[in-house]
């Protein structure tokens, strides 16, 4: 492993475990009050994980998105590189929020899925960049892959927001949790400490993730690259 | 919902996380791998043509 | 549009009359990624020069044609067609040029009339109806004026493929294997119909056709790997040189 | 001028082909009222309670049909290389998007014009003539919505292996926000909702329009050349 990713990496676990701990032994439990009954909501720790995952999908997912502008504007190969990096890391964090959100919607509500805006944008989103990669895969040209593959991270960037704006246009109320709202955080203390040590771990390894990635392909194509000149001798 | 009910969701949420990128790493770290070994057989051939 | 065109007409005044350089090419590169498509091309072609260019598929001669006609941007060199850079001043190029392909680039549900009045559109061509009038004359397709192009031959096709190429008056014109799919036949009207404009038109053409592109071309090249191989005036040219190179690179045999 | 002129030509001539041949209008159309007929005897049951779902059914109709025309929009162009030869002259790229953008949207609003009398008859609805302007308004604001995305991805998609599978599957989702919206927008005229909620998704779906009109704009060049 390279340096800078294995220390990246390192980092990001140890917060990550750090996070752990403060959830589930610092941050007090979450309670609600039906009928004078005090209920503790423990479900309610999946949230110190399950939005730090989805924070860190959309940082990746905007990143591809904008590398991929570089790349049309500069025709550098090394944007496009990057621009596909981070959307196959941000579509590996959309997939966890995925799982995350399905098992939380089982815990909360008793069922396994519920078609709430905020799920329902993350299985079109999950479609979506699905459709990117099929698209990549379906062009053979290496430029045009390229080309195509920076021109889609684009739209489905901008896609992004469009389709959680019209999650809430429905009338039907939604039933997932708001914690962060135009006002600040509804959290305080311990519980958003907890919150935050999570999300700086996701990040940071998530980034180790992405530097992992490119390596790779910049390493394929050497790879590539010798073996012609290679051939061509 | 309460502990008794709810840990069992709490416990897969935290587990499919690490186990998802673990997976991940582990991949990509088995393909890197076999990248350098490519990599340095290939240059090897370089060197010998000169 | 008047903006391109005061521009041409600029250049026009600019450049003296006689046998001056139409395309010119120096040390143009072409890279995807780090994959070499053409390398340290240069040459140049004089006003009314005819260039063949020979070369196994996969040489680089349609990319290097696309960079000409401002399709594909080049990555190193500098290229310049009728005096302007295709990069820089595309529009104002692609007036200037038209293509003969071995597909017509024709609309087959549209007569001969719309297609030549749409591309006519597309250009800003003046008194188009006039210009059309004379370039299906030329092409002898007058008769079938309101024909769609679907009920054509393949080499009424092409000849109007050709009136479609010349609707603009373009001084530069690229041909990119025009040969392949014509009978005997439609080969010589298209050859024919070449000759006449053949004067005042300056020509790159791709071709597999060793005979017909060494009959037609004033320099002959070949391009292999993305690297010439040969290129000669047609005037000294030495044959078997040309046939060695041809049948190792192109033919791969050795 | 001269750019109106080569937007209005490429239009032309998208609708003389279109002419001639009927294929795409006539295919498109057929294909709403049978899905029409599918779905009625689908949800059988359901269609009592039509003031509700019958926005969500039109609009799945009209969805799958827009992508049968803009699956054969590109395939003219591309089959007889004529994309290369619109790209040899000297149009701006963002105005072949104009040109072929607005015969989508053309072909698609004549379907729909047949095709919405068709819905309402078919399924016994009925709506004033008030609500019937704001009706259309909602189908030709989302129209613009579709015509741009489709012709857009068309563009990307006619250049795949797959071609006319690949446009779904990058179609769809990036259309779904404009879907809830013209679903709420159509089903809340239908079922006759205070007009507030309409013109709200109304306005949502102008905004996706002009998003995605100005990201074709910047993108088109990209998409269309090397």
């Amino acid at each position: 492993m390279k340096k800078s990713s294995l220390i990246l990496a390192s980092a990001g676990a140890l917060l990550l475990m750090a996070g752990v701990y403060l959830a589930f032994f610092v941050a007090p439990d979450a309670v609600v009050r039906i009928d004078d009954r005090e209920l503790v909501r423990y479900s309610q720790k999946i949230f110190y994980f399950h939005v730090p995952v989805a924070e860190t999908s959309f940082v990746f997912l905007l990143l591809g998105g904008l590398f991929g502008a570089m790349y049309l504007g500069t025709r550098k190969r090394s944007y496009e590189q990057m621009s596909y990096a981070a959307v196959e890391v941000g579509f590996i964090f959309v997939l966890l929020v995925m799982i995350t959100g399905v098992l939380w919607t089982r815990a909360d509500w008793g069922v396994w899925w519920e078609w709430e805006p905020r799920l329902t944008t993350f299985l079109v989103l999950t479609l979506m960049y699905s459709g990117y990669f099929v698209l990549r895969s379906s062009v053979q040209e290496e430029s045009a892959k390229a080309r195509f593959g920076a021109i889609f991270s684009i739209i489905a960037a901008v896609n992004v927001p469009l389709t959680f704006v019209a999650g809430r246009l429905d009338s039907l109320k939604p039933v997932h949790p708001t914690v962060f709202t135009l006002q600040g955080a509804s959290m305080e203390g311990p519980m958003l400490a907890a919150f935050l040590v999570s999300m700086f771990g996701m990040l940071l390894f998530a980034t180790s993730l992405y530097i992992m990635r490119l390596d790779l392909l910049r390493a394929r194509e050497d790879i590539e690259y010798l073996k012609e000149e290679l051939e061509v001798g | 919902m309460e502990f008794q009910e709810a840990w069992p969701y709490v416990v897969g949420v935290y587990m499919s996380i690490w186990a998802v990128l673990l997976i991940y790493v582990v991949v990509l770290q088995k393909k890197l791998a076999a990248v350098k070994r490519e990599l340095a057989s290939l240059s090897k051939a370089v060197e010998r043509k000169g | 549009m008047p903006k391109q065109m005061a521009e041409l007409l600029k250049h026009e005044k600019q450049s003296p009359t006689g046998a001056q350089t139409e395309i010119e090419v120096a040390g143009l590169s072409k890279y995807f990624g780090k994959r070499k498509v053409l390398t340290k091309i240069s040459f140049e072609l004089e006003k009314g020069g005819f260039l063949s260019l020979f070369g196994p598929n996969g040489a680089g001669k349609t990319t290097l044609v696309k960079i000409l006609s401002t399709l594909v941007a080049p990555s190193e060199g500098t290229v310049s067609v009728a005096g302007l850079d295709p990069y820089k001043n595309s529009a104002a190029i692609r007036a200037k040029i038209g293509l003969i392909s071995h597909s017509p680039l024709l609309y087959l549900d549209l007569s001969a009339e719309e297609n030549l009045k749409f591309y006519g559109a597309m250009y800003g061509v003046d008194n188009l109806d006039a210009r059309i009038d004379e370039l299906l004359e030329q092409v002898e397709l007058d008769h079938r004026r309101y024909d769609l192009v679907r009920t054509f031959s393949k080499g009424m096709t092409q000849r109007l493929a050709i009136a479609r190429a010349l609707l603009h008056r373009p001084s530069v014109l690229f041909l990119d294997e025009p040969h392949t799919g014509l009978d005997p036949h439609a080969v010589d009207i298209f050859e024919s119909l070449l000759d006449t404009i053949r004067q005042d038109h300056t020509f790159v053409m791709i071709t597999h056709n060793i005979e017909r592109g060494l009959a037609l071309c004033s320099k002959a090249m070949i391009l292999y790997n993305g690297q010439i191989a040969f290129y000669q005036n047609k005037a000294d040219l030495d044959k078997d040189m040309f046939n060695e190179i041809y049948r190792q690179k192109v033919k791969g045999e050795h | 001028m001269a750019a109106g002129k080569q937007v209005f030509a490429i239009v032309k001539k998208d609708v003389l082909a279109e002419l001639r041949t009927k294929e795409m209008v006539i295919a498109m159309l057929l294909f709403v009222i049978l899905a029409m007929v599918v779905f009625s005897q689908a949800f059988g049951v359901i269609l009592n309670d039509l003031d509700r779902v019958g926005g969500g059914l039109l609009w799945v109709a009209f969805l799958f049909m827009s992508m049968l025309g803009l699956n054969r929009s590109f395939v003219h162009e591309k089959d007889e290389g004529c994309l290369e030869g619109l790209l040899m002259s000297p149009i701006d790229r963002p105005l072949i998007f104009f040109g072929k953008m607005l015969g989508n949207l053309l072909f698609l609003s004549i379907v729909e014009l047949f095709a919405v009398p068709i819905f309402f008859v078919l399924f016994r609805l009925e709506l004033g003539a008030s609500m019937a302007g704001i009706f259309l308004a909602t189908i030709f604001l989302s129209n613009v919505g579709i015509a741009s995305v489709g012709t857009l991805l068309s563009t990307i998609s006619i250049n795949t292996k797959t071609r006319d599978l690949m446009l779904p599957i990058l179609f769809l989702p990036v259309i779904i926000p404009l879907l809830i919206a013209a679903v709420s927008a159509t089903g809340g005229i239908m079922s006759g909702e205070e007009l507030t909620e309409v013109y709200r998704s109304m306005r949502f779906i102008a905004v996706y329009d002009i998003i995605f009109l100005l990201v074709a704009y910047a993108l088109y060049d990209y998409v269309i050349s090397e």
